[in-house]
């Protein structure tokens, strides 16, 4: 096991999977001269060239097509898209051509191709480049999601997406890129899509959060330990498509309690996905509705005061807890 | 002009742009009996462009383009029976019944679709030739589209890329000179669509769409460019749809006289007519050519007639490739597990009676369809539109003094009439 | 009260309000000379001219960007999207432009346009003609968003929608638009956004359904009804934002179940959003899970017996109806 | 090389480039101590391209730029005071602190933003032109954006619109020879971007961007044909930015040597010693420019200071406008409710230290802003580029010396510099 950054796992495993298989390239914007615009391909232009490591011009929906062409012609793109906010200029191409294809042509043409964008607010970057889109892209039939929380997940994750045959929507938080981990030495196994983390375990409430949100949800089991003897079970999905239900139902038939934790905006997220998934499931075994901690329904705004305010911090998911808990506790 | 090629070759031409315009006129009168449903685009009056274009590249080329494709497949040598089929939306259709008229697709022949998204394909065409490009193989993506496509921001972002990239790619623009019922002169600003990509960095050509020789001395010279020298090009071939954009459409857009002075140039017709003067092809030929389609035509709606409907249990089928080790091991909860009504035996009855139907619009089982216009269904295109023999219905003199009537500039479309002649 | 269809209401509705208000226009391909892709312009043209009927190039995100810019520029704009499918490619306009607009510019600017699009499956128009997208636009804040299943609230709504002064999604379905319906005479009223219709009551079950599920959910409490003696209240919430949550839960509180049916997708869908709201708010009042009855996962296919597969139907929202009463009849 | 125009026009034109010179710099000053946050994208070097174009504008005229126009702002009128009073995220701010640098407005002085996605403001200018036409308004609409933006396809389909429909419409492309770390050569295939839009019949023309007079004449011409032939245009102005693309920015992608070559160049110096030079002003009056701008961006800073920030019971403001009747009369049950987390009182703790640091990433007060290439923070910008007095810092030898080593190929980016200096 060896420390590292997020954005050195994200890379090692592009890095390794390039190595492994020629077919394998990068494409999108300022990844190569440039590093990256948050440095994950940094030193990628050197060891692999230009031909894959290509630096595109600004048209985001041609440069998601261009990767789905490669696809088809047999390559295995690794689409950057700067961040998440410029995937909805590319949205046509991922939901229309890249999620479609394989099905409307009855497996003729397969799609294998990632498309990487990080987003998330907590950096000030205002209501244009703060979006967190996990809940737009787990909607779609044909689309793999991830959206790994420590560097481990982030390496194990991106190599399975790399040599899946489907295209994969991988989706990571830009203020986790400098957060270190633990992870394995050497090329180390791909994770499987579709198997949710149990971070920590615990008998009273089962907190589920993603991306940076599965951080909150680990600060807000410690708080709950510590200053309201509260046992939470942490769960981090890793994978909203596939999603790893069982997991998480095995967790709330144990706590009869569930907190879900997002960024995103409350109204069809990936909250109420889930809080619907869980009740649907064990709605016999819930002691309490579903709770749901959000992202405020706003643009994100500038203002560092407003912005905190506006994105889930683990007082938030305590409190919702402890709501789960009331009148039991 | 062009000299004509060898007998063979003549009639090889001939006998696909016949046996293109008798299916399409087959698929018009199939989709008027409801045996084919959603939007049927018929690529009559295209067909040189078409055929001339295929007939000058490698097995080893890609081949894309839009929704009005059955042609396109075709001339690349996808059995007419399959494309019929699809149509009709059944297990032996190119895409399984799945994709329908809009989404053809033929891995094996490189016909890489069929896409419904104006101006889908043409980021997927600089993709495949990228494939090409880095494995060192010297195929060439040939990308066909209409005029209006020209005007999606893919075009420009595609252009740039392509030049930039020097992707081996060619990419032909069939100017039928109305993108739905919108004049070239609405809706493109520059009207000289093979200047459009100049600004890119790609040069452009014109070609006379309806002269097949035209087009293959147009589109070869395009090949070559891309495979040797790996310089993309934008050809404009002028072409002209006899039918409406799709079978729905009335056509308060353009003049009758404007379809009949197009009928003049027809490509099949004028191509059968030089190639007997020069003494090429002989009468006899001709006729063979027309009835090798006829009874291709007739075997493909048979074939597509006998093939099964998709079972109800496929559903899910090809939704994912499911890879291992390493991909993911497990779908979501939801799918593709069967769905309620996913189930043979739990298909309900409403939904049974109108899939049973075969129809886009349920009624009787291979009655005339409704002319939707009527009926208060009109779309993007499905109305009535075709007479007994496929040919085009210039409806009733009643209907057109209305349809005029909607017009605000007679004689701003005349002026365009005129301009489109100059431009062949 | 006059029988109209509602492509005839949402004209009249236009041509009204271009009437009443000079700065009302439309725009979109083919909605002057051809009439409209489906008919819905007819006429427009004629009476409003080219300066108010404008034809636009296939351009989706510059038409709503323009649309946008005119709004900033003191015009109300009609834009109208072919289908709902293609304003993927305009969502970057809509998402970070028109619905972001008055909020990060703190109001120096408003956005007071209606984008109107059908879609919907049914007409065999396969994988990339038969999206919904209501649960996509529901999500985002800035937004309003319209999904009308008569042709009364279709007029009725669209005038709202008109003069209104945020951006407005209006949905249409395309199977609906020759459907026939009474409407008031004259001018009538606009219909307040965030006021669900009660389209029959019943003591039971709620069922909740929109657009042509509206439909569906009347057919299916008929025969609940008739069938099962069962009495089904049945909601068409009109709009799903703002959404009038009061009226569900109000029926919820009755009923003590509910079932909500939708053509798009299941993941994230307008049903899982509202089952979450539902069990959120009545949590003890419910004595069943809510069920979902929702369009398949997939991409819609071409064959019609596929196609009708995968939309629901009556007899899956009465099963859906009678599984929450299991045990109780 | 064109007159000078009077004195007073000089000094106006001199001393607002200088404005917005002082204040560029101290907004990158306060971004290093944490008082802006976010992205801060510096158009120091660009001064003449702004201020030439806003100088000729009418008052009634709209401009609309990208994520890097405080500058726009400042020359448009807005007061540098509430162009800071926004990087510092207040209540007075421009947009009362929700935009942020990207995000700047004024519609009073019809300033319409300031836009953060790339090519997004491109559509937006043709609607308000449109609406200028639309109301026989005579105002033209200044749509300002940059070479990168020039490949988005909302660029094509815009220019396509605006041709069509005739707009009342300047488009001006600030060519700054880099879209981000991506020298034009490497993004976009034809470089000589005036020529862009000829293909959708949008005429274009190259000028100085280093130059206010040329920038001012160019631009003149451009709202003459706007304003009184209804027809668009396309300007390409030459110009450089001296800072990295924004705060973060590590520069391997550019040599010391091309940044110092521009700034010899530098519209500020160069327009004072011409008009010096021809005795229109004195070198007191240069210098009282320069104090008028040191002034009123340290008065700009004091008011920003002091600026209370947004309270957080104003979270939902203006996202909806609630209008009545036929509006929605009722909001849903999430907003704009409260939301959890906004209300002052119960503000988190967490939250509360991260906000009250004030800092994109927060740290000391007002402590230097930690270097975010070594922190593991780096993103599309807000890295540790300034010196003490607002000059770009070439990194130390040894940093420079590894970013060199990541250059695939100096060679052509020597190429890129001669090229560039030949486009000029
Ligand atoms: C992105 C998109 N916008 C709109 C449509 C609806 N539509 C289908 S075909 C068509 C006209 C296309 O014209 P053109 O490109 O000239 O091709 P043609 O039909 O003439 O072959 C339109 C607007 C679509 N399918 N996709
Ligand atoms: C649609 C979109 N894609 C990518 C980005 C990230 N980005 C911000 S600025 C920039 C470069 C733009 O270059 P250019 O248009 O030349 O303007 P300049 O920064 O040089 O003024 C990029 C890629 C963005 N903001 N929006
Ligand atoms: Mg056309
Ligand atoms: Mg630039």
């Amino acid at each position: 096991m060896a420390e590292m950054r997020m954005r050195e796992a994200l890379r090692d495993a592009m890095a390794e999977e390039m190595r492994r298989d020629e077919a394998v390239f990068v494409m999108g914007e300022d990844v190569g001269v440039f590093q990256g615009a948050f440095k994950v391909t940094e030193g990628l232009l050197d060891e692999f060239g230009e031909r894959r490591v290509r630096d595109t011009p600004i048209s985001e929906n041609t440069i998601v097509g261009a990767g789905v062409g490669a696809a088809m012609g047999g390559l295995r793109p690794i689409v950057e898209l700067m961040t998440v906010n410029f995937s909805l200029l590319a949205l046509d191409q991922i939901v229309n051509h890249a999620a479609a294809i394989p099905y409307m042509f009855n497996g003729q043409a397969q799609v294998p191709m990632v498309i990487r964008m990080p987003g998330g607010g907590g950096h000030q970057l205002g209501p244009t480049h703060s979006h967190s889109f996990e809940a737009l892209y787990l909607q779609v039939p044909g689309l793999l999601v991830a959206c790994p929380s420590t560097p481990a997940d982030a390496k194990a994750l991106l190599k399975a997406a790399i040599r899946d045959d489907n295209p994969v929507i991988f989706i990571e938080h830009e203020s986790l890129y400098g957060a270190k981990g633990e992870v394995p030495d050497g090329e180390g196994e791909p994770l499987h899509f579709g198997e949710a983390a149990v971070r920590r375990e615990g008998s009273d409430v089962t907190i589920i959060g993603l991306l940076k949100m599965a951080q909150v949800a680990e600060e807000a089991a410690q708080k709950l330990a510590e200053e309201h003897g509260v046992q939470a079970e942490v769960i981090d999905p890793r994978t909203l498509r596939p999603l790893d239900l069982d997991t998480i139902l095995a967790s709330v038939r144990k706590t009869n309690r569930a907190v879900i934790v997002e960024e995103g905006w409350p109204h069809g997220g990936v909250g109420a996905n889930l809080s619907t998934l869980i009740t649907e499931q064990a709605f016999d075994d819930l002691d309490a509705p579903v709770q749901r901690v959000t992202g405020a329904d706003v643009h994100m705004p500038y203002s560092k005061r407003l912005e905190q305010a506006a994105i889930p911090h683990s007082e938030h998911v305590v409190s919702a807890a402890l709501a789960t808990l009331e009148g039991s506790l | 002009m062009a000299d004509l090629p060898d007998a063979s070759t003549c009639y090889e031409l001939l006998a696909r742009m016949a046996l293109i315009r008798r299916f399409e006129e087959e698929a018009g009168r199939q989709y008027q009996r409801a045996k084919a449903g959603g939007f049927l685009h018929l690529a009559i009056g295209e067909e040189a462009t078409i055929v001339g274009t295929t007939s000058v590249m490698r097995e080893e080329d890609f081949l894309i383009g839009t929704y009005r494709t059955h042609g396109h497949a075709i001339a690349r040598g996808t059995e007419p029976k399959r494309v019929m089929a699809e149509l009709f939306g059944r297990v032996d259709g190119t895409s399984g019944g799945r994709g329908g008229s809009m989404h053809i697709f033929d891995a094996e022949k490189r016909f890489m679709g069929g896409y419904g998204i104006v101006g889908g394909n043409l980021p997927i065409a600089a993709g495949l030739a990228l494939a090409s490009q880095y494995k060192g193989e010297d195929a060439v993506t040939v990308c066909m589209f209409g005029d209006g496509a020209s005007n999606t921001g893919n075009f420009g972002e595609t252009m740039n890329l392509a030049a930039l990239w020097t992707l081996p790619v060619l990419f032909l623009v069939e100017n039928n000179l109305y993108g739905m019922g919108t004049s070239i002169e609405r809706h493109s600003a520059q009207t000289d669509l093979s200047k459009k990509a100049e600004g890119y960095g790609i040069p452009g050509r014109r070609i006379d769409g309806m002269d097949v020789i035209a087009v293959r001395e147009g589109v070869a010279e395009g090949l070559r460019l891309a495979r040797e020298e790996e310089r993309p090009t934008l050809l404009e071939a002028f072409t002209y749809r006899y039918r409406g954009h799709s079978a729905a459409d009335p056509e308060v857009y353009r003049e009758r006289e404007e379809v009949d002075e197009w009928r003049q140039k027809d490509p099949i017709e004028t191509f059968a007519k030089r190639c007997v003067e020069a003494g090429v092809l002989g009468e006899r030929e001709v006729k063979q050519a027309r009835e090798a389609a006829d009874e291709a035509v007739e075997a493909a709606v048979e074939f597509a007639d006998d093939s099964p409907e998709p079972a109800l249990d496929t559903m899910y089928e090809n939704l994912y490739a499911v890879t291992d080790p390493g991909g993911w091991y497990a779908v979501d909860e939801r799918s593709p597990e069967p769905h309620r009504g996913e189930q043979e035996e739990q298909m309900p009855a409403a939904a049974r009676e109108l899939a049973e139907a075969g129809a886009a619009y349920a009624g009787r089982e291979e009655g005339p369809r409704p002319n939707p216009a009527i009926q208060g269904d009109a779309q993007e295109g499905s109305a009535h539109r075709v007479g007994d023999h496929g040919e085009p219905v210039n409806a009733e003199e009643g209907e057109r003094d209305e349809a005029d009537a909607a017009k605000p500039d007679d004689e701003a479309e005349a002026d365009e009439v005129a301009e489109a002649e100059d431009a062949t």
